[in-house]
C-alpha cells in the first residue's frame, strides 16, 4: 500500500463520514445530529467519485444531502420537537444492541477484511452517465418504470397523511 | 492498480451500517431514527458502488442498483415522515419510546 | 437497444400487471375528478373488476411456455402463474372487505385513495412473483411496502393507525436496509443481478473467504425478508401493527403482503443459494448447509407465535401472533426442501388465504358493531347470528389444522414433507406440539362464541361483500379439505413449477 | 350388502345435518329422527355382519389426494373386526339414542344433544370402517370433536366445561404420538392402507427399531383415547356429561377406538416384542391403577369411569400378551355390560336426583327394574361365573399367563379381586341398607330408558357364550380366519385353574363387599373416611375378617395412596410442569412485546447477529 493520492483522499473522506456518523450518536441537539449527517452524506459523494461513480455522486449529493435532509429538517421543525435531549432508552437495550453491532460487525469483517478479486481496468467513468442511461433505458426500463409508480404512490401517499384536511376544512 | 483496496471500501461500509443501526435501534427522536436508516441505507449503497469497480465481473450494475436504492429511500423518507407527522398531530409528540398505545 | 428492439419483446406476459398498473390509475384520475358528494365505493367495485380480468388473463397464459422479457427482469413461469393467481384472489377477496369497510371514525372520506393504493400494493406484490432479477424484486417489493405503510396509516386521524404506521415504517425501513445489505454482497460476488446468472457464478465459488460471506449474506438477506413473512426474529411489528391498521388492511397484510413474503424468499433462497457452494463442503450447497439455522428459525416463529397467542385478549392481536405461527409452518417447509415444497408452500397459503380472510371478515363485522376488537365481543355469537358462529367455528377449525378442512391438508403435505431425505423429527414434532397449543387459543374464541351468553341480542346485517368473502372463504376451506385433488390436479396439470423455477 | 357399508355412517350424519338444520323446529320430536335414523344404521350393522360370517373381507378405495408421487387412497373396509365394531357401536347408539328420550326429556337444547350424538355416531363408525391409516386418524379427531360437544353439553357448568377441554386436549397429546407414528410409518411402507403396511412388515421392509417406534406411538394415541396411564385424568372428569353420554363415550366407542386401533394394527404391533410389552405393562398397571382408585370414590359415576379405565387396561393387556381374541372378545362384553351399567346409573340417578352414593341406599324395593339389571351388570364385570365378563376376563387372564407375564397376570389377578370389591360396594351402598339422604318421589324409569337397558341385560349375560372353553370358541375362530397374520393369536388354551382362581378372587372381593356394605360386621368407611380402624379390627371376630386387614386390605390401601400420590403428584406434577413452562413462555414474549417499536427492531437485529456470530464460529471457513 503506498501513500498515493487516492490512498489520502479515501483516508480523509472516511475520516469525514465516520465521524459525521459518530457525532449523529454522541449530539444532543437533534438539528445538529442531522447537521452531522451531512457531512456524512457528502464524504460518501465524495467516495463514490474515487470509484468511478460520477452520476451517482451527483445524485447522492442532490438527494441526500439536499432533498431527504431538507425534509428532515422540515419534519423536526413541524413537529416542534419539544426536548431536545436524549435520555436514556433503556439501558439494557443499549448495551445489547451495542453488544450485537460489534458482533455483527465483527463476523461480516471475517468475510471481507481480505476480498481481493483479481482487478479488471474498468471503463466505468468514461461517459459515467451515458452508460447508466443506456443501461437504464433498456435493461432496466421495467424496475425503472415500476420506480416512477413507486415515487408517485410515495408523493400521494405522503400528501394524504400529512395534509390536515379538518384544519383545511375549518378554515373555509 | 488501485492503492486503495477493495475490503477498505467495504469496511467503511460496514463501519457506517452498524453506525446507522446502532442510531436506528436507541436514538429517542424518530426523525433521528428515520435518518439513521437512510445511513443504513446510504452504507449499502457504497457496498454496491464498491462491488460494480472492484467486486467480480465488475460492471455498471452496481451503480444502477444504487440509483435504484436511493430513489427507494427517499420515497421510504419522504412516507415516514408523513406518517411521523400525522402520528404527531394525534400524539403531540416524536419520541419514539412513547408511541405504546399498541402493546399486549 | 431502440424502441424496435423493445417491440419485439412479447409484453404480453404482463396483461395482469398492465391491467392492475392501468385500473390503478384510472381510479388516481377518477378519484381526482369525481365530485366529492359520489360515493367512493364504486371505485372499489372498478378494482375488483379489474382483479377479475386480471385474473381471467392469467389463467389464460396458464400451461404456455416460460416467457422472459429483458433479460430474466420480467419472467413469466409456473410458479409465477402460481403465485400471482393466489395474490389476486387474496386481493380480490380484501377488496371486498374493503367496500364493505364502516369504521367509526370514518375511512369513507379516503376511500379513493384507498383502492388505488391498494392496486399498487398489489402490483409490487405481482412483479415480485414474476422477476428474475435482484433490481426489479426489490422494487417490487418496496412498492409492496411503501404503499402497505400508507395503507396502514390511512385512518390518520386515528391515534392507533398512526401508531401503527409508524411501526410498521420503522421496522420496515430497517428490514429494508439489512436485506440491501445482504443483497449487495451477492451482487459484489457475482458482479450480475440476475438471478440466474449470479446462480450459475456461484456454483463455482472455491474460495473459503467468498462462500463464508456468501453464507452471511444468506444469513441477512434471510431476516431482513423474515420481515414480510413476519417471522421471528422480524416478527415483533405485527401484532401492533395488525392491531392498529383497519380490519381490511390487516387482512390484506397477513395473507397477501405475507405471500408475497413467501415469494420472495423462494425466489432468491432457492434460485441463489440453492446452487452455490458452501464453505464447509462444496458439494452442499449453502441451502443444505443452512437447514440448521431454517430450521432453527422456523422453529422459534413457531413457538412464539402459539405460545404468546395464547394471551393475548384482542382479536386481531391473536390473529396476529397466528399468522406468526401459520410462517413458521411454511417456513418447515422452505426448511425440509422437499419434492413437492412449491406444490406444499402453495397449498397452504392457499387455504391460510381463505380460512384467514374468511375469520376477518367475520372479525370485521363483529367489530364494527361493538366499535372493539376484543376477544370477549364474541361472547355469545352463536345466540346472535348462528351462522355467522358456525362460519367462524369452520375457519377456527379449518386454522388450527383439523382434519376435514384446508388447513388440515396443507399441515399434512407439510408433514409429510418434513420426512423427506433425512427426517427433521425435531421440527416436525415442534410443528405437531405447537399445533396442539394453538387449539387452545382457537378453541378459546369457540368457547366465546358458543359457550358464552351473548351481552346484547341485537342482529347482524352483513353486507354483500362480506357474504361474498364468507362463501368463498368456507365453501374453500371445506371442498380443498374433502377433496385436495382439486388444487392438486390444476397445479400438476397445468403447472409444472419445478421444471421452469431454475431454467 | 357388503359393497354399500359406507352408507352405515351416513344414517348419523344425515340426523346431525337434518337436526342442525331444522331441529329447532323439530322440538322432541328430534328424539324420533335420531333414533329412526340410528335404527337403519343398526339393522344395515347387522345384516353387514352376517353377510359377513360367509362371505370374505371386502375392501374398496379410490384416490383421493396425491402429494408428490405419493397416492393416498380413501374407502371402506369389512373384515370380521369392522364388522363385529360396526354392530357394537350401532347398537349401543341406537340404545342410548333411545334411552336419551326419556333421560333428556325437557332439556332446551333437546334437538342441539341429539345432533350431537348423530356426529359422535358417524364419527365413531365412520372410524371403524376405514381401510387406512389417514383416514382413520381424521375419523378419529372427528370422534374428539364429538365427545368435546357432548362432554361439555351442559357448558353453563364450569366443571363441564373444563371436562371437555381437558378431554379434548389430553386426547389431542395422544394423538399426537399416533399422527407422528402414523407419517414415520408412511415413510416407511410409502403407504397408509393397513393391507400394505402388514404386507410391508411382513417382508421386513421395516427395521426392527422403526417398528417398535411407530407401534409405540401409534399406541401413545391409544393412550390418549382409551385412557390409559398417565393420559387418564379426563376421563373420570368427562363424567360431566349427560349420563346417556357416558354409556355412549365411554362404555362402547370412543374409549373403545384406542382399543380399536391396537386390533386393527395388529399385526404392526405383534412383529416387535418391546411394543408389546409396553401395551401390556401400560395395560396391567392402567388395570390396577384405576382399579385401587375406584374403591374410594363416592360419585356413581366417578366408580364407573375408573372401572372402565380399568377395564380398557384388560384389554390392552390382552392385546399386548398377544391375546388378540382376547382384548376383542372384552371389548364386546365391556361394551355391553358397561353400557348397561352406566344406562341403570342413569336410572338411579335420574329417580334419585344425586350422584353421591353416599346418599343413596335401599334403592332395591323402589327401583324394581333398575336394581336387578344393575345388578346383572355388577355380577358380569365382577367376573362372576356363567355372564359374559367371566368368559372374556378368563380369556384375558389365559393370554396374560400363556404369553408369558406371570407378573402380569397377578396383577391382573389383583385389579379382578379390586373390581368386584369396588363394583359391589356400589352396589349394596345403592341398593341395600337403608335410604339416606333426601329420597321423597322416587319411582321407575320410563320404558323407552327401561327397554334398553333390558335388551342390554340380556347381552351382558349371553354375549360371552359366543367364545367359551365350554362350548366353543365361535368368536375367536370367525376373528382370525384366514388372517394369516393373526393365526396364532386365536383362542388360547388355559390351564382350569386359571378359570378357578379368577373365580375364587371376584367372589372372595364380593364377600368381602358384602361383609363390609351389606353385613356391616366391617365398619364401612375404613377406606373413604377416618373412621376408628383400630376398634374395628379389635372389635372384629372373625377370623378372615382379620386376615384380609392386615394382608390384603393393608397393602391395597398402601398401594392405593401410593399409586394416588403418583397421579396426582407426577401425573398433575408433569403436566403442571409443561401448562407452567408454555404459559411461562407466553408471558416472557408478551412481556417483550412493551410497545416499544425499537426494541422490536433490535429484537430482529439481535437474532441475526446471534444467527451470523454463531455461523461465524462454528460454520466458517475460520473453523
Amino acid at each position: 500500500m503506498t501513500f498515493s493520492g487516492e490512498f489520502l483522499a479515501f483516508m480523509g473522506i472516511a475520516l469525514v463520514a465516520i465521524i459525521g456518523g459518530v457525532l449523529l450518536l454522541n449530539l444532543t441537539k437533534v438539528v445538529h445530529m442531522v447537521v452531522s449527517l451531512i457531512f456524512t452524506f457528502v464524504a460518501i459523494a465524495g467516495l463514490y467519485v474515487l470509484l468511478s461513480a460520477e452520476f451517482v455522486a451527483a445524485v447522492q449529493i442532490l438527494i441526500y444531502s439536499g432533498a431527504i435532509t431538507i425534509i428532515m429538517l422540515f419534519g423536526i421543525m413541524l413537529t416542534k420537537h419539544n426536548d431536545e435531549h436524549e435520555p436514556k432508552t433503556g439501558k439494557w437495550r443499549k448495551i445489547l444492541v451495542f453488544l450485537g453491532v460489534l458482533g455483527f460487525a465483527a463476523a461480516v469483517y471475517l468475510g471481507i477484511y481480505n476480498f481481493n478479486i483479481e482487478q479488471v481496468p474498468t471503463t466505468l467513468h468514461e461517459n459515467n452517465t451515458m452508460q447508466i442511461g443506456k443501461a437504464l433505458y433498456s435493461k432496466y426500463i421495467i424496475p425503472f418504470e415500476l420506480t416512477s409508480v413507486l415515487l408517485l404512490v410515495a408523493l400521494v401517499g405522503s400528501i394524504i397523511l400529512a395534509k390536515n384536511e379538518k384544519k383545511e376544512a375549518d378554515d373555509q | 492498480m488501485s492503492s486503495v483496496p477493495a475490503s477498505a471500501f467495504l469496511a467503511l461500509a460496514l463501519i457506517l451500517f452498524c453506525i446507522g443501526l446502532y442510531g436506528a435501534l436507541t436514538k429517542r427522536n424518530t426523525v433521528i431514527v428515520l435518518i439513521s436508516i437512510e445511513l443504513m441505507l446510504n452504507a449499502v449503497n457504497i457496498n454496491l458502488v464498491t462491488f460494480s469497480k472492484y467486486g467480480m465481473a465488475p460492471s455498471i450494475t452496481g451503480q444502477i442498483f444504487a440509483l435504484f436504492a436511493i430513489s427507494v429511500a427517499a420515497a421510504e423518507a419522504a412516507v415516514g415522515l408523513a406518517v411521523l407527522i400525522s402520528l404527531y398531530r394525534a400524539r403531540k409528540t416524536v419520541n419514539i419510546d412513547e408511541m405504546d398505545t399498541l402493546k399486549n | 437497444m431502440s424502441l424496435s428492439i423493445l417491440q419485439q419483446f412479447n409484453w404480453s406476459a404482463m396483461t395482469p400487471e398492465f391491467i392492475i398498473l392501468g385500473v390503478s390509475a384510472l381510479l388516481t384520475l377518477l378519484d381526482l375528478f369525481m365530485p366529492k358528494s359520489l360515493d367512493r365505493k364504486i371505485l372499489g367495485w372498478i378494482g375488483i373488476a379489474a382483479i377479475l380480468a386480471a385474473i381471467v388473463s392469467v389463467l389464460g397464459m396458464v400451461g404456455g411456455p416460460v416467457t422472459s422479457i429483458l433479460d430474466n427482469s420480467f419472467r413469466l413461469d409456473s410458479f409465477a402463474m402460481a403465485f400471482k393467481l393466489l395474490l389476486l384472489a387474496g386481493s380480490g377477496l380484501v377488496l371486498f372487505l374493503a367496500v364493505s369497510y364502516k369504521a367509526k371514525d370514518g375511512l369513507e372520506e379516503y376511500h379513493g385513495e384507498f383502492y388505488y393504493l391498494f392496486l399498487s400494493a398489489l402490483l409490487g406484490a405481482m412483479i415480485m412473483t414474476s422477476s428474475g432479477d435482484l433490481i426489479t424484486l426489490f422494487i417490487g417489493l418496496e412498492l409492496l411496502t411503501v404503499s402497505s405503510y400508507i395503507l396502514a396509516g390511512i385512518r390518520k386521524y386515528n391515534l392507533e393507525s398512526n401508531e401503527a404506521a409508524m411501526k410498521y415504517v420503522i421496522n420496515g425501513g430497517i428490514s429494508t436496509a439489512i436485506t440491501l445489505f445482504g443483497m449487495s454482497y451477492v451482487y459484489g460476488l457475482t458482479g450480475s443481478t440476475n438471478l440466474i446468472e449470479i446462480a450459475g457464478r456461484l456454483s463455482s465459488v472455491s474460495d473459503g473467504q467468498q462462500a463464508y460471506l456468501l453464507t452471511l449474506a444468506f444469513l441477512i438477506v434471510f431476516v431482513g425478508l423474515s420481515f414480510k413473512l413476519a417471522a421471528a426474529p422480524f416478527h415483533m411489528w405485527a401484532p401492533d401493527v395488525y392491531q392498529g391498521a383497519p380490519t381490511p388492511v390487516t387482512a390484506f397484510l397477513s395473507v397477501v403482503s405475507k405471500t408475497a413474503g413467501f415469494v420472495i424468499v423462494l425466489r432468491i433462497l432457492l434460485t441463489v443459494f440453492g446452487s452455490a457452494a458452501s464453505v464447509g463442503d462444496p458439494s452442499k450447497p449453502i441451502l443444505l448447509e443452512m437447514q440448521d439455522y431454517l430450521a432453527f428459525i422456523a422453529g422459534a416463529t413457531m413457538i412464539i407465535g402459539n405460545v404468546v397467542a395464547l394471551r393475548q385478549s384482542n382479536i386481531k392481536r391473536m390473529f396476529a401472533y397466528s399468522s406468526i405461527a401459520h410462517a413458521g409452518y411454511i417456513l418447515v417447509a422452505i426448511t425440509s426442501l422437499s419434492s413437492n415444497m412449491f406444490y406444499s408452500i402453495w397449498f397452504y397459503l392457499l387455504a391460510y388465504m381463505l380460512m384467514n380472510l374468511g375469520a376477518f371478515a367475520v372479525i370485521q363485522v363483529v367489530s364494527e358493531k361493538t366499535g372493539s376488537t376484543k376477544i370477549a365481543d364474541f361472547a355469545g355469537l352463536y345466540r346472535r347470528s348462528p351462522v355467522l358462529a358456525v362460519v367462524m367455528g369452520i375457519l377456527l377449525v379449518s386454522l388450527a389444522g383439523f382434519p376435514g378442512t384446508a388447513g388440515f391438508i396443507g399441515k399434512l403435505n407439510i408433514f409429510i414433507g418434513a420426512f423427506y431425505g433425512t427426517p427433521h423429527y425435531v421440527l416436525a414434532s415442534v410443528m405437531i406440539a405447537t399445533t396442539v397449543i394453538s387449539y387452545f387459543y382457537y378453541f378459546g374464541v369457540m368457547t366465546q362464541m358458543f359457550f358464552r351468553p351473548a351481552s346484547d341480542d341485537s342482529k347482524f346485517n352483513l353486507p354483500f361483500g362480506i357474504i361474498v368473502v364468507l362463501i368463498v372463504a368456507v365453501v374453500g376451506s371445506v371442498l380443498f379439505g374433502v377433496m385436495p385433488n382439486i388444487a392438486l390436479d390444476f397445479m400438476q396439470n397445468n403447472l409444472d413449477v419445478l421444471a421452469d423455477f431454475f431454467s | 350388502m357388503m359393497e354399500n357399508a359406507w352408507l352405515i355412517p351416513l344414517f348419523p350424519l344425515l340426523s346431525f345435518l337434518i337436526l342442525l338444520l331444522f331441529g329447532k323446529r323439530l322440538k322432541e320430536a328430534s328424539s324420533y329422527v335420531g333414533i329412526l335414523l340410528t335404527l337403519a344404521s343398526l339393522v344395515y350393522s347387522i345384516l353387514v355382519l352376517f353377510e359377513r360370517f360367509s362371505e370374505p373381507t371386502f375392501i374398496t378405495k379410490f384416490d383421493w389426494l396425491t402429494i408428490g408421487d405419493m397416492h393416498l387412497t380413501a374407502g371402506f373396509e369389512v373384515n370380521q373386526l369392522n364388522a363385529l365394531m360396526l354392530f357394537i357401536v350401532s347398537l349401543v347408539s341406537f340404545l342410548v339414542h333411545t334411552y336419551s328420550k326419556g333421560y333428556m326429556q325437557g332439556d332446551e337444547r333437546f334437538p342441539v344433544f341429539y345432533a350431537y350424538l348423530g356426529l359422535f355416531t358417524f364419527a365413531m363408525l365412520g372410524l371403524v370402517i376405514s381401510p387406512n391409516l389417514l383416514q382413520t386418524y381424521i375419523f378419529w379427531e372427528l370422534v374428539g370433536v364429538g365427545s368435546f360437544l357432548l362432554i361439555g353439553f351442559y357448558f353453563y357448568k364450569d366443571e363441564a366445561k373444563a371436562a371437555a377441554k381437558k378431554a379434548f386436549i389430553m386426547t389431542r397429546i395422544g394423538d399426537v404420538g399416533l399422527f407422528i407414528g402414523m407419517i414415520l410409518l408412511f415413510w416407511e411402507t410409502k403407504s397408509f392402507e393397513y393391507s400394505e403396511i402388514f404386507a410391508a412388515v411382513d417382508a421386513g421392509a421395516v427395521s426392527g427399531t422403526m417398528i417398535t417406534l411407530t407401534a409405540i406411538l401409534i399406541f401413545i394415541g391409544a393412550v390418549g383415547k382409551s385412557g390409559q396411564f398417565p393420559l387418564h385424568t379426563w376421563l373420570p372428569d368427562a363424567m360431566e356429561g349427560p349420563t346417556p353420554v357416558s354409556a355412549l363415550i365411554h362404555a362402547a366407542t370412543m374409549v373403545a377406538a384406542g382399543v380399536y386401533l391396537v386390533a386393527a394394527l395388529f399385526p404392526l404391533f405383534a412383529a416387535s416384542k418391546t411394543a408389546l410389552l409396553t401395551i401390556a405393562v401400560i395395560g396391567a398397571f392402567t388395570a390396577i391403577f384405576a382399579a385401587s382408585i375406584g374403591l374410594v370414590q363416592t360419585d356413581i359415576k366417578r366408580v364407573l369411569a375408573y372401572s372402565t379405565v380399568s377395564q380398557l387396561g384388560y384389554m390392552m393387556l390382552a392385546l399386548g400378551s398377544a391375546g388378540y381374541v382376547a382384548g376383542v372378545f372384552h371389548l364386546m362384553t365391556h361394551a355391553f355390560f358397561k353400557a348397561l351399567l352406566f344406562l341403570a346409573a342413569g336410572s338411579v340417578i335420574h329417580a334419585v336426583h344425586t350422584q353421591n352414593i353416599e346418599e343413596m341406599g335401599g334403592l332395591w324395593k323402589k327401583l324394581k327394574l333398575t336394581g336387578p339389571l344393575f345388578l346383572i351388570g355388577t355380577l358380569a364385570i365382577s367376573g362372576v361365573p356363567g355372564l359374559s365378563g367371566f368368559f372374556s376376563k378368563d380369556e384375558i387372564l389365559v393370554a396374560a399367563w400363556e404369553g408369558g407375564h406371570p407378573i402380569l397376570f397377578l396383577l391382573a389377578l389383583a385389579a379382578a379381586f379390586m373390581t368386584a370389591f369396588y363394583m359391589f360396594r356400589l352396589f349394596f351402598m345403592v341398593f341395600t341398607g337403608e335410604a339416606r339422604g333426601n329420597q321423597q318421589h322416587v319411582h321407575e324409569s320410563p320404558a323407552n330408558m327401561t327397554y334398553p337397558m333390558i335388551l342390554l341385560g340380556v347381552l351382558a349375560i349371553v354375549a360371552g357364550y359366543v367364545n367359551t372353553p365350554w362350548f366353543g370358541t365361535f368368536l375367536g375362530d370367525w376373528l382370525v380366519d384366514g388372517n394369516k397374520a393373526l393365526e396364532h393369536h386365536g383362542h388360547a388354551e388355559g390351564s382350569p385353574l386359571i378359570m378357578i382362581a379368577a373365580t375364587v378372587v371376584s367372589l372372595a372381593g364380593i364377600y368381602l363387599a358384602y361383609l363390609m356394605y351389606s353385613k356391616r360386621s366391617l365398619k364401612r368407611n375404613w377406606l373413604s373416611g377416618t373412621g376408628d380402624t383400630l376398634h374395628t379390627i379389635l372389635t372384629n371376630k372373625y377370623y378372615v375378617d382379620e386376615f384380609y386387614q392386615m394382608t390384603v386390605v393393608a397393602f391395597t390401601k398402601g398401594f392405593s395412596y401410593f399409586l394416588r400420590f403418583i397421579d396426582v403428584f407426577l401425573v398433575g406434577g408433569l403436566v403442571k410442569g409443561v401448562t407452567g413452562i408454555v404459559q411461562g413462555l407466553g408471558a416472557a414474549g408478551s412481556r417483550l412485546q412493551s410497545g416499544q417499536v425499537q426494541t422490536y427492531g433490535a429484537v430482529a437485529f439481535i437474532g441475526l447477529a446471534v444467527l451470523v456470530v454463531i455461523f461465524a464460529l462454528t460454520g466458517g471457513y475460520l473453523r
